[in-house]
């Protein structure tokens, strides 16, 4: 049977607080082929200038929900880069 | 609505848990300092991811109601806030007095584990920073999760972050 | 004064031990119940041995303070009161949640322990009863310490002790 | 040397709550012969009427302090007979 290229998914990226002013934006839109996960997500983001300054393993929700980095993206995700957590 | 802009009324969020079955209320009360790490704070900025905030806060209500036999409500406050002001306020009722302690300490744990709020702390010598679980985020202090702990090049790393005033 | 006839400020009672230094404040709020022991009630009356109450409770004090970093302040309310209203108020802060934790459920376990309050319920059948820790006093109930324990002529024994209402 | 006769002493005893409504009073002044403890004191309050009901070891107070029955008591003393305590 004839493999089908994968369809490209985009995911939107949000970034807070002192990420933010690191990459110097708070949202963009990000494509992959699947399939992606959000590690794969950090590294794309790692290579924009002041990327390389996030942490190895940063806090990251998918949908509002924290997952951990080798969760599976899929199109139309809202993923967002938190920064440790100062609230209370 | 678990985030809000205004001050926090710590009496109707009590009335809210209150009932004539829970006797005992446990409350936790966050508020502003005027110093952190020994430097002197003039006042606060807190901001949020606030659709995940309310998410988290509910999940976390919803666990502690299923945990202990107590209702909990709890408010965090975002935005600018002077020091005194209360930035977060807990309150947990139940027929006992000890479920009420605990769902009301659980409740603040992961309230700061879990959901996603910063802080920027403004200084009385003008600088102004994030705050990271008690740290401050700059280059030689900040830990793993950090901003800057990616950079082996040290002369990347500014020996401290200075943040412009949002607009 | 730590004991007051009037109905209790929480928020004055927060202010009094909130400051810029102390930015965790855990508090607690014993309201009444309209239950108890399976028994609907309809209002309680507390007294007190007053002068001894307010030494006791400020033994309480300074005990927490001297112990954690934090400062405490607590009230109990006397005389008649209805379903729904607080008799009881402790509110602790400190520089650390974890102290001001700790503090607050001493208080109010030390209170219960030590300091002089009685309580009598009034029940929906017309009937009005001392509480002691938890236990109505009655002939078969009482625990040790309960009136009634001395007598071992059984027959000298209301099945239930039924008090008038005071003057 | 002689032997002086000791000079007796009284003591306030105050009675809370069903204590007050066992013994159907809430005040007394009680003498007594020196050495008297807070224990002599319990005895004597047992020999009164309703007195038997009193439990074998009640909470007491003297002068505001939680004391055990052992506390010898002094002229002048307020000696209080405490019902469990029921506040909070």
């Amino acid at each position: 049977m004839p493999v089908t290229a994968p369809f490209p998914i985009t995911v939107r990226v949000l970034l807070f607080a002192s990420y933010a002013d690191t990459l110097g934006f708070d949202s963009v839109e990000l494509s992959f082929d699947p399939p992606a996960t959000v590690g794969d997500a950090l590294d794309r983001l790692r290579s924009l200038p002041g990327g390389e300054r996030l942490p190895p393993k940063p806090l990251c929700a998918v949908n509002l929900t924290h997952v951990r980095s080798g969760t599976l993206l899929s199109g139309g995700d809202e993923l967002a880069i938190l920064p440790p957590l100062a609230g209370g | 609505m678990y985030l809000t802009e205004e001050p926090l009324d710590i009496t109707a969020l009590l009335a809210s848990v209150q009932s004539a079955e829970r006797g005992g209320v446990a409350c936790f009360l966050g508020t502003v300092r005027n110093h952190h790490q020994g430097r002197e704070v003039v006042r606060l900025e807190y901001s949020a991811y606030a659709p995940m905030v309310e998410v988290e806060c509910a999940r976390i209500v919803a666990e502690s109601q299923a945990r202990w036999d107590v209702k909990v409500a709890l408010q965090h406050r975002i935005g600018r806030l002077e020091i005194g002001d209360a930035a977060v306020a807990v309150a947990a009722a139940s027929a006992h007095r000890d479920e009420a302690f605990l769902a009301c300490r659980h409740v603040i744990e992961e309230l700061k584990l879990r959901v996603p709020i910063w802080k920027r702390e403004y200084y009385a010598d003008g600088t102004v920073e994030w705050v990271e679980a008690g740290k401050r985020v700059s280059g030689e202090e900040g830990k793993q999760e950090a901003v800057s702990a990616g950079a082996s090049d040290s002369s990347r790393r500014p020996a401290a972050r200075i943040h412009a005033v949002p607009e």
